[in-house]
Parts: structure tokens; C-alpha cells; sequence
């Protein structure tokens, strides 16, 4: 399930919904990303999605990979708006039978989520607004799994 | 009557974000635009601009039927 | 920082904690590994440690791996004792600027802890009790690191 | 007097997990639980098992002082 969220949300809150009643799971791997204040070069994130067309394009490549992956279950919650340091941006969790279809299918869709999802986003600093594009790291990071 | 949307450094370009516009086709939108707006034309055409027509993406041109939501995708950033 | 605990506990309590006041991480990986029913087979797990000992050997592991890594700060608490099928067993989370480091650091980690770490383990089933060695795939997963 | 500690399936095996032992060494130790159980004692020598006095691993001989603690640790099985 992808959920997009205009409030701050708790990553603890979402692990422990994620991992009740699973008695044949074994593994659970999560992500959180947090926003970073940068040394106070970025005051806020601003994160930009078109709704609707942001939840499907994530929901059509999450229920991919948990096929290539074989996972049992993942979730997936995104922050939009305007976003203050240390405040989560993005919590992926996945759950399957060994780990590591787990870290792999997890690492898998942030890879894809950092790079290549539909969120436009802009940096608040000191000295303005900019718009950002994905780093080369980004769609190095991303190019692994092609 | 096509809601077109902008995203976006798009939308901050145009100084709007969701307008009516009245157009048959994606053409027609197009040049509806560039009439109000000629730089704000020329970005929607820009690398890497994709279009979403009643949230799939296309390619090239497009009829747009009545209610049809037309967006305007600079280059996805990832989240 | 390492805890060994006999009672339940609650991964997304440990993750929020873990989460909290982080302004310049960016990235928190985490790993749970559940006590799997395996269809009824495996009852209870049972989990012994050597006190004091297997916390130095894990303390000592993860320092090291923190360096390597580059990591921020890191997490792990382990479960002994008998721990029915659902339970959490182990939870793992890294933190560090960048997601390459946490996910590496994470999974690097519940490599070893999965494989060498100073535990026993039995398995109660309804055929009686076995203890565990570590599998093929685990010495596997452990040697990628090597 | 040390403190014998045993784990996993040596404890299984010798029916206790914890004992004081009188021994000035690490093969006095073992003669001393040779004594009293052959089995036990050839099991602590078996492959894998490895010896930690005082909560350090050690190879080989041991000298151990007065209130020393003598684990004998079977294969690790991880979590």
C-alpha cells in the first residue's frame, strides 16, 4: 500500500502496523529517509506530487518488484509539502520470507523512489529556492538494478 | 474544457498552476497557451517535459475530450 | 548500543527512538527478523547466550562495522529466551548521511548475527527439540563480506 | 575454584550448565570432568568447541586463578 501524506508521520507507528501477525514472515527490512538540515544550508524541503498519478505510478512499480522479488508484503508512505529537517520525507518496509529478498526488494524500490518517482522538489536555504534534480548517485544507484 | 495542470518549476514559470482552457487537442492547447503565454509554450516543449492526459502519460499529439485533465511534468526529482 | 532482552519487545518503539532528533542522517536502514511458524513445524525457538560475552563480541562487531561503513550511529537489540512464532528475534538499525551506507551497514551486520554470532539455538517442534546450525545460505550471505 | 559454564548441547549433553570446579589449569579442569563424566569430557575437546576463561577466548592451556570462569562454548548458531 502507498499512501501520500501532507503530515508528519511516525516511522515506528508504521514498522510495528507493518510487522503484527506475521507468523511466517521471518524478514522484515524498512527504510526511513529523514530530511537534513545540511548545516542550515536547507532550512525545508518541499516536495511536489501529482495526486493520483504519483500514488499509481508508485502502487504499478512496487507490485513489480514485489514479483521479482517474491515479497510478501510492502509498504510504502511519502511526505509531500513542505518538510523541516529531521522530519521523515519517506518509510519503505518490505516482509518476506528470508532476508534477503527483503534488503534487496527495500533497497530496490528507494533506489527508484529517490530518482525516478513523480515528486518535483524544491530546496528552501538561506539564499532562496531551487529546484532539484536527482544527483549522479541517484541514477547510478538506480542504473544497478537495470 | 481541458483543466491543464503545471508542476513543478513549470508552474512556478507560468505563475499559475491549474487553468481551464478551452481545446480540442493537445495542438490546440498548445497554441491557446502560447498565445497568453509564448515562453511559457516553448517550456512545456522543453527536454524532458512529459505530458499526462487524464493521468497516463502520451506522446505526441492527443484529442482531449470534454473534462479532460491535461498535466505538464518537468523532469521527475524523485522524492 | 546493544541490548539483550528475555522479554518481548516492540521494533517500532526502537525504530522511533532511533529516529528521533537525527537532523543531519538522511538515511536509517532497519532489519527485523521474526520467529517464523514454518506451517506448525517450529513451535518455539529458543535462544541462549552467553552474558556478557555476546554482548563484547556483538559490541565489538557492529564498532567495527560502523567504521567501515561510515555509519552515524547504530542499533541492535536480541531477543533470548523462548520466543514464539510472530515474535521479533532481532532488530537492527543503521544510520548514516547517505542510503548506500545504512543498507550495507544493515545487512551486513544481520549477516553475521545470523551466522556467527555467540548464540545457541533450539528449535521445539512437535517431533521434539533440535538445535540449529547455521545454513548453507547464511555461511553464504556472511562470505559476501569477506 | 573455577566456575564451569556449559552451552547449547554440551549442556544437553551433561544433564548441568553451571559448576564449581577445583583445577589450577585448563587440563586439570578437564581431568577433573573426565573423572566424573568421559563423555562430557571428550565432547569439550570435539570439533568446534571453543574455550573462553573470563569471557576471553583462548587456544591451547590456561592457567586459571582463584574464581576464574571457564565457558565452554559449542558451535555458534547466530540469532
Amino acid at each position: 500500500m502507498i499512501t501520500l501524506t501532507q503530515a508528519p508521520f511516525e516511522p515506528g507507528a508504521l514498522l510495528t502496523a507493518f510487522c503484527a501477525g506475521r507468523d511466517e514472515t521471518g524478514a522484515v527490512a524498512s527504510f526511513t529517509g529523514l530530511a537534513r538540515a545540511e548545516g542550515g544550508s536547507a532550512s525545508i524541503l518541499e516536495l511536489e506530487a501529482y495526486p493520483g498519478f504519483t500514488e499509481s505510478a508508485i502502487e504499478a512499480f512496487a507490485v513489480e518488484a514485489a514479483a521479482r522479488f517474491g515479497l510478501q508484503d510492502w509498504r510504502i508512505v511519502h511526505r509531500v509539502g513542505r518538510i523541516a529537517p529531521g522530519e521523515a520525507v519517506v518509510f519503505v518496509a518490505t516482509a518476506s520470507k528470508h532476508r534477503r529478498a527483503a534488503f534487496e526488494a527495500c533497497d530496490f524500490l528507494m533506489d527508484w523512489l529517490k530518482s525516478r518517482a513523480p515528486f518535483w522538489k524544491k530546496e528552501h536555504g538561506p539564499d532562496g529556492a531551487r529546484w532539484i534534480e536527482p544527483t549522479a548517485q541517484d541514477r547510478t544507484d538506480a542504473q544497478r538494478w537495470d | 474544457m481541458a483543466r491543464v495542470l503545471l508542476f513543478g518549476r513549470l508552474a512556478d514559470q507560468a505563475g499559475w498552476r491549474e487553468r481551464e482552457v478551452e481545446a480540442g487537442s493537445l495542438a490546440a492547447l498548445r497554441a491557446s497557451i502560447a498565445d497568453d503565454d509564448a515562453a511559457l509554450a516553448q517550456a512545456l516543449e522543453g527536454p524532458g517535459v512529459q505530458v499526462a492526459v487524464d493521468k497516463a502519460l502520451v506522446r505526441g499529439e492527443a484529442v482531449l475530450a470534454a473534462a479532460t485533465e491535461v498535466a505538464f511534468l518537468p523532469p521527475m526529482s524523485g522524492g
